[in-house]
């Protein structure tokens, strides 16, 4: 019996290389009081230009995470966003036509996600910007599914990233200054850890053919957002058991325990519908429930994806009074929008 | 030297064009299949760059019109690539065309000095050694056996072709090894049995350059 | 070279009869401060019990087409959706449970989509309360991929839905009558008009088998939201082409010309990612544009969807100002927020 | 009757648990794929609700315990169906009880009244026609034949058994239809060549009940 990993690419594109450029000029729009593009350097724009005296959050990476990281471009989040191709970083002289675009004084702070191509890129454009933008940067690390060690390229950036350019940009919409806005976006990466897992592989377009291969009945866990494989092979099972294999890695790295709050962020992998994933999140309140963690603020959808894969992470933020307010204050993107 | 690494970069393009599907094969294995894509993007680009170049400035020595070209290249890979190759192979380019750029006693000793110079900026830029299943595993070998052809008095042909059989080896060695940097690290048991994607660009750039190399005049 | 139609049930599920109740309880566990369950009935109800003088809102139909309805339970939307079984119109029990608790004095419009089941089950339950609350119905058709004629059960009911609610419930907050009420929502009903099209078909939980079988390069044109076998197959297109498909009959339909005005709503069916959704969108746009209508209003994203389809509708309602202004009015809901 | 009938209904809910998934398949092909997961629903659920209802009031007329279950088994379907057959099988039965309230000169009587019943019902809720391609293609030919072998002095098991073959004749006769009701109707042309699962299942309940008043007394 096949699998229904897509073994044969069906998408709505026209070329392959429109792909990345259409999609960001249909974003742009559908929100054209939210953002604009600059075409040539494929970077996400908050309309109304640079915000004078603002710390202003620069964010990017390669594309296929939508709404990551062009949806969360607006008020109380990012102020650019740079599209690399599909799952490619994207090069220095964007990070810096990006970071020269929404300097308004204060400094910029870039969100990288820790992927070697993601850090060299964001890094050489530092360097270009030095001595001229006061620049600094935050790599999220928050995958479980990776040890942090000598032996790997570290922890992936997923879920977490999500919610720092929330936090850290509601930090800078308040005014708050480009060393409080960096300390604030490590703290939400320090106390943030995620895991994931595939029940299908995706398709990157210029590729044409499935990242890896999954049986009918099979799983992969650990994943990460660009469909390389994850660690280890599992048999499908009920959702509360997949639930349990992602949470309680987290859970123990983070040291969780009864009485703490937190932030439960059940993601979509991009092909999953909303039925699965609130069903997923059920599983996972019923875990949390049952070791006493209280789940003070949640967020359930596909917000940061890897194309059409089938699956879904697992994201739990330890929560306290400043990220709480951080969290509910207003935000205005493609993506996440309250309080406006 | 100059229209030799022209004519290199011009058919490392047309090759790593006809490759880019392996390579993409590689690394969906044990990365996100699309090394072959973003190198083949990358040369594009750098024949795109080198149709548009005015003609060569007569007043420019060799040396300093070869680093000029091969600058270029370095900085069309860094401005197209992304990913971690783009970075990677563009600074190695811009140390080798550093490297060419000073004198040397020979062509040779200048391609030598050269690739050394490409392995030493991967291995700072990656923070990244011999033995962790990248492209590096392809390059240190090749610096290191034309190096050796150099001493023994070879020319340009035969200290490139050290370099391009010595980075063949090293592509094959990859595959045992348990990847411990880039995306592949994150398989961990997994990564073994699988050849490195960038190590296997670094050794059909290198042939190539031996290609071209042994049939015309360095 | 198989297709990327799903031919294996992968799902994020525990036993198929417990999808519906625990994905409801998790929507409620997700958004406690929105949104209460009625477990016996599977009937999700706004927060805070029924609005004394306001005209309640209800609606409801099969599950599989999340967030549609219970995702759209809230302020300036639905006072409560009844959820039946996957693509099982839910019975009149249901719909009568909801109205009693709903009604707050001023009467309930209950919101149907035209498909045999959900009209008589409505009907029905608008019978098991008739003269003790005041119920009128709408039913909304404006999917033309079916003709509405004698020789059909008449057009389907699809993403004009999601319009609908969004703005008859901001007529209902604002103080509206059931009378004006259930005007505003004909007049939606009347001015909008559907298509769709499957990349892929779903899996009915309970079947275990995809609905249809497509190729490799094809596509099933005018599908519904239930995984009908659609009006006619098509090779894979670029999606300027597919969306031309969609968009052409929607136009012709609606007699749309150079001036008018309308909202562009590009839905996704579940498993088709939002990178690919603002690529059509950005079809819609360009073909819309050519054509001198103006899209004064926008939504992107996967509101009525099909479980795990892949593929897209396009929805395009003719605005005016009153619809603007109610489509602009506070909403919040799990799935649509605004204004708050 | 009232016995007869009982038997019926809890056969009928083991041969729908049967052939659920045919039916189910039959619907895939021209409507939602939920025939047969819903039939075997509504009819599960009528078992539980028979095996906890009290045991028969002795004081109740045959005629009214018949109707009683017959209500209470429509009243089921209503409630655990949904779907575009739940209203209709429920209507179905809600009339069929009212039909055998009713004084008959026989049990055949009451049985043809409460067939020609069901499908009247069904026709007006569902505002059909035979020809349309639905379960009234089984149904009214049933009635019809039952009616006719009522006439001709038939029995219970005798008119039954006609209104099973003709409704089985029925079913068959939907497969080149064009269906013009229900969701098979968004086909238009292609969903000519399909058998109707509505039909199908109506078959089969009264081919069922033809079984069990064939083999007891009615
Ligand atoms: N830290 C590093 N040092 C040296 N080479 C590396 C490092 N990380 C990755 N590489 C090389 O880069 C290759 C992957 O390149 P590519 O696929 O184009 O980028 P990405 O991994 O960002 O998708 C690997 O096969 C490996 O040879
Ligand atoms: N208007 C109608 N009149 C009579 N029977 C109908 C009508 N519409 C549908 N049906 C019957 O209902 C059957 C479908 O039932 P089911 O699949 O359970 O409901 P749904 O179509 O809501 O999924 C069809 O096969 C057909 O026989
Ligand atoms: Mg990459
Ligand atoms: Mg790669
Ligand atoms: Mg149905
Ligand atoms: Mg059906």
């Amino acid at each position: 019996m096949a699998t229904n990993a897509p073994t044969a690419m069906k998408k709505l594109i026209n070329r392959v290389e429109d792909l990345v450029p259409e999609s960001l000029a249909g974003l742009a729009a559908a929100h054209p009081d939210l953002v604009t593009i600059d075409a040539p350097n494929q970077v996400v724009l908050r309309a109304g230009g640079p915000r004078r005296g603002k710390v202003a959050l620069i964010s990017g990476g390669g594309s296929g995470h939508e709404p990551l990281h062009g949806g969360f471009v607006g008020l109380g989040m990012l102020d650019a966003a740079c599209a690399g191709n599909v799952f490619t970083s994207p090069v220095p002289d964007q990070m810096e036509a990006a970071t020269r675009a929404v300097d308004g004084g204060a400094g910029v702070l870039h969100i990288v996600k820790n992927y070697t191509g993601d850090v060299l890129n964001f890094q050489m454009a530092a360097e270009l910007v030095a001595g001229e933008i006061e620049v600094s940067s935050v790599v999220t690390n928050d995958d479980v599914a990776v040890q942090d060690s000598l032996y790997t390229a570290g922890r992936r950036g997923v879920g977490v990233t999500v919610l720092l350019e929330k936090i850290a940009g509601a930090a800078a919409e308040a005014g708050a200054s480009l060393v409080d806005v960096t300390a604030t976006a490590v703290k939400v990466n320090a106390n943030g850890r995620s895991m994931g897992l595939a029940l299908t592989s995706c398709i990157v377009p210029a590729a044409g053919t499935p990242t890896f291969e999954l049986g009918p009945d099979e799983v992969e866990v650990g994943i990460g957002i660009h469909g390389e494989p994850g660690r280890r092979r599992e048999k499908l099972a009920p959702v509360d058991d997949m639930a349990e294999w992602l949470v309680s890695p987290i859970v123990s790295d983070l040291g969780l325990g009864r009485g703490d709050s937190v932030l439960a962020f059940v993601n979509g992998m991009g092909g999953t519908p909303l039925i699965e994933l609130y069903t997923a999140f059920n599983s996972v309140a019923r875990i949390l429930g049952g070791q006493g963690i209280s789940i003070g603020r949640s967020l359930v959808g596909s917000y940061i994806t890897s194309l059409e894969m089938a699956g879904f992470s697992v994201t739990l933020l330890r929560l306290d009074d400043e990220l709480v307010r951080l969290w509910d204050a207003p935000v205005h993107t493609p993506a996440l929008r309250w309080g406006v | 030297m100059h229209d030799a690494l022209t004519t290199w970069l011009r058919t490392a393009a047309a090759r790593l064009h006809e490759e880019a599907a392996a390579l993409t094969a590689l690394d969906q294995a044990i990365g996100d299949g699309d090394h072959g894509i973003n190198m083949d993007r990358g040369f594009g680009a750098i024949v795109a760059m080198l149709d548009g170049r005015p003609p060569l400035d007569g007043g420019l020595s060799e040396a300093a019109a070869t680093a000029d070209v091969v600058r270029a290249a370095g900085k069309t890979l860094i401005s197209t690539v992304g990913g971690a190759s783009g970075p990677l192979y563009g600074t190695a380019f811009l140390r080798a065309a550093a490297a060419v750029a000073a004198d040397h006693p020979s062509s040779a000793a200048a391609f030598v000095a050269a690739i050394e110079a490409a392995a030493t900026g991967i291995g700072a830029l990656g923070k990244a050694t011999t033995g962790e299943k990248t492209m590096l595993d392809a390059i240190v070998p090749a610096a290191v056996a034309a190096r050796a052809a150099l001493d023994a008095g070879g020319d340009t042909a035969s200290v490139v072709r050290a370099a391009a059989d010595a980075a063949e080896a090293g592509s094959d060695a990859t595959i045992p090894m348990l990847a411990t940097k880039g995306r592949a690290s994150y398989l961990g048991e997994r990564s073994i049995g699988h050849r490195d994607p960038g190590a296997t660009s670094a050794a059909l750039l290198l042939r190539t350059l031996a290609d071209v190399t042994g049939s015309r005049p360095g």
